[in-house]
């Protein structure tokens, strides 16, 4: 299970501040791939991504137990 | 040392010592609005130097929900943010010298006000501007601290010139979907937990607790009770046209960077950005805010008493205004 | 709805509905120092109806470098901060209601101000009127944050009569050595992050949105870059005098409650806590701060134009001054 | 090995904010008083613990591979 976080405007797009997906093995293109699909989450062509903390790329492997944070730069100020 | 700072001469890691190098410190801060006032309350107690501040807006009623050292009667006298800011600023603290700019932070306007700054914060509510600073800060090696929010959530790194991975490593290109204050709202306390941040790892630098430094960029979410840090050391890329081994710091490139011209007789303004826009992500946000029109060329929002026309290549057309200004405005409130 | 709470009515778990009954509540802070003075102006800011502010001391110096609302002005005249605060926040926002209280928080200073009363802010800065508040508000049954801070850490909770277990079951007896701004110094960053905290579930609260309430217990250190969020359900206690099946409510108890007289003729105020005293916590945490002698009986100490001595059995003589304000003051500096 | 994260006035006494401690098992209580003897840390007398972000008590077991938090209650305001 792989546990994901998302913040900012991606939450109010899904209603949702967090998601387990049952997945064991992904790329980080992968996973923002199926999200995309499945919720129409085309913001996530423009956020950080982070591993258990980590930065994270496109080519990035996640496994069952990570955490990802997908976090959408904001701009307020 | 004075009575006034007793209780931040108390804190071990500042003392005499740090207390003395913050009095001798200048610091420039970019904008006037949320983070910007809270930012300058917090150096002015604390005792900086000198402290110069750029801002091109006035004061409005729907800032004093979150904009720290700003009254009713600032909104009232329309007082451009810098100078409403400075005269609370100096009733709080006289012993600090505060130099106000009432203009659009370009790098030509910045430059001239470089000359012996020690720390940038950056105080923007747009990334086109930050990734020009972060081009000018890399250029004339300041470290400054940027900051950002919007709702409940916002995010807080320290970019260090030639140490640190810089904003354009860890952001290929500038977001046009950033979201801002004015299309998905803001509560106070989100911005203070970012200057809460900034301030902390401003007086670090101030005093040059280097170890001390975060190193990492945070982002939270109060709402949803997310506090969320990453390591961002691998992010660092020695091909950054910014921080890489050939800068060309292609934000301060006038032909780059951002045109804007008043389309005369229209009643209209034009803004190009250097890239191409995502108009499937700006129509899914804007959506919420005004009726929008989208088809495989434009996306069109009614806003207020303006008409926004966005176009793939990078183009905006805002109608109903001829000022530059306000333009620029409603388009960053929108896709800021 | 007002223009000026706009962007807080655009964020989608506020609303104009949120905005509404924001308008019409009631909320007392305790306590105007850095924590009381900066929840005051989020909340006026953010447009709540009624205000009560509660506050002994006056402006000072050493107040202005992390004490919002306040200026130098305010430190000429020796304004009570209640009066200093309410003055201010009226600059900022007219249409809020505040009223401003110059007294030393107790039962029965307190029990007037409850009648409607919906949530109370602790802005104290010691743990024998937190223990107080927390005793009167389970009473009363009205929900309370819990905040503190010293050096550039903090902490906050927020207590829910009948639901959440109380400061007392997460702290068996009344802390004597918890470090205070005047030992160990403070930085305004720290206060800030509390006062994020406590506004952002106030909010949540005010809107009833009780889902969102973060439920643990927040602790940080700016400085050395933790944020610690610990899940206290566990520490709810049937037997709790305060919370649990038979309430004794010991802290509000006069007996029980500090006894302070002065000394006739002798200069000396004496304190009474209704706890022994660790001496050796005591003596290792203010060794730093001024000179201390410490024998088997007692723990002395000069500090400014004072001398107090402190009783393993929960006496505190202070010396050079014959007024309850000031000692108690001084006592609080020190072991608050 | 247990990790052990100190806050606020702890820290000031032994220089660090936190401490690897090269232990497999112990309570709450027997650590605390490890730490007593070894720096003195008098203060633990009333702090509040964390095992993994969870209140502890002092009867509680804490194993190798544990985040123990000490906090110290402040008192500022």
């Amino acid at each position: 299970m792989i546990k994901v976080l998302l913040f900012a405007h991606l939450q109010e797009k899904i209603g949702k501040d967090q998601l387990e997906l049952e997945i064991i093995q992904s790329t980080v293109a992968e996973l923002k791939n199926k999200l995309k699909n499945q919720f129409q989450l085309y913001e996530l062509n423009s956020v950080m991504t982070a591993i258990n903390e980590e930065y994270a790329m496109d080519e990035d492997i996640v496994k069952s137990g990570d955490t990802v944070a997908f976090i959408p730069p904001v701009s307020g100020g | 040392m004075s009575e006034r700072y007793s209780r931040q001469v108390l804190f071990q890691p500042i003392g005499t010592n740090g207390q003395q190098r913050i009095c001798n410190k200048h610091v420039l801060i970019v904008g006037c609005g949320a983070l910007g006032s809270s930012n300058a309350e917090n150096l002015v107690r604390a005792g900086v130097g000198k402290l110069t501040l750029v801002d091109r807006d006035y004061v409005e009623l729907s800032n004093l929900q979150r904009q720290q050292l700003y009254t009713e009667k600032d909104v009232c006298d329309q007082v451009p943010k810098a100078n409403a800011a400075k005269k609370r600023l100096q009733e709080i603290n006289s012993e600090v010298e505060i130099m106000p700019h009432v203009l659009d932070a370009t790098p030509i306007s910045l430059k001239p006000l470089l000359a012996d700054i020690d720390l940038v914060i950056d105080a923007t509510d747009n990334f086109e501007t930050r990734f020009m600073l972060n081009d000018l800060m890399q250029k004339h090696r300041i470290p400054w601290i940027f900051g950002s929010c919007v709702g409940s959530t916002g995010m807080s790194y320290t970019v260090l010139p030639n140490e640190t991975p810089c904003l354009q490593c860890l952001l290929d290109t500038i977001p046009v979907s950033g979201a801002t204050c004015d299309s998905v709202g803001i509560i106070s306390p989100a911005v203070q937990m970012v200057v809460a941040h900034q301030t902390t790892e401003a007086l670090k630098l101030l005093i040059d607790d280097m170890e001390a430094l975060r190193t990492k960029l945070v982002t939270f979410d109060l709402w949803h009770n997310h506090y969320h840090t990453m390591n961002v050391n691998r992010a660092k890329k020695t091909d950054c046209p910014t921080c890489g081994n050939n800068p060309t710091y292609p934000n301060l490139n006038e032909e780059a960077s951002s045109k804007t011209e008043v389309l005369c007789g229209r009643n209209t303004v034009q803004i190009r950005i250097p890239q191409k826009m995502n108009l499937e992500e700006l129509a899914s946000r804007l959506q919420n805010i005004a009726p929008i029109k989208h088809n495989d060329f434009l996306l069109s929002i009614e806003y207020k008493s303006y008409r926004l026309v966005f176009f793939y290549d990078g183009r905006t057309l805002i109608h109903g205004t001829n000022s530059i200004e306000k333009a620029k405005s409603i388009y960053n409130q929108l896709a800021g």
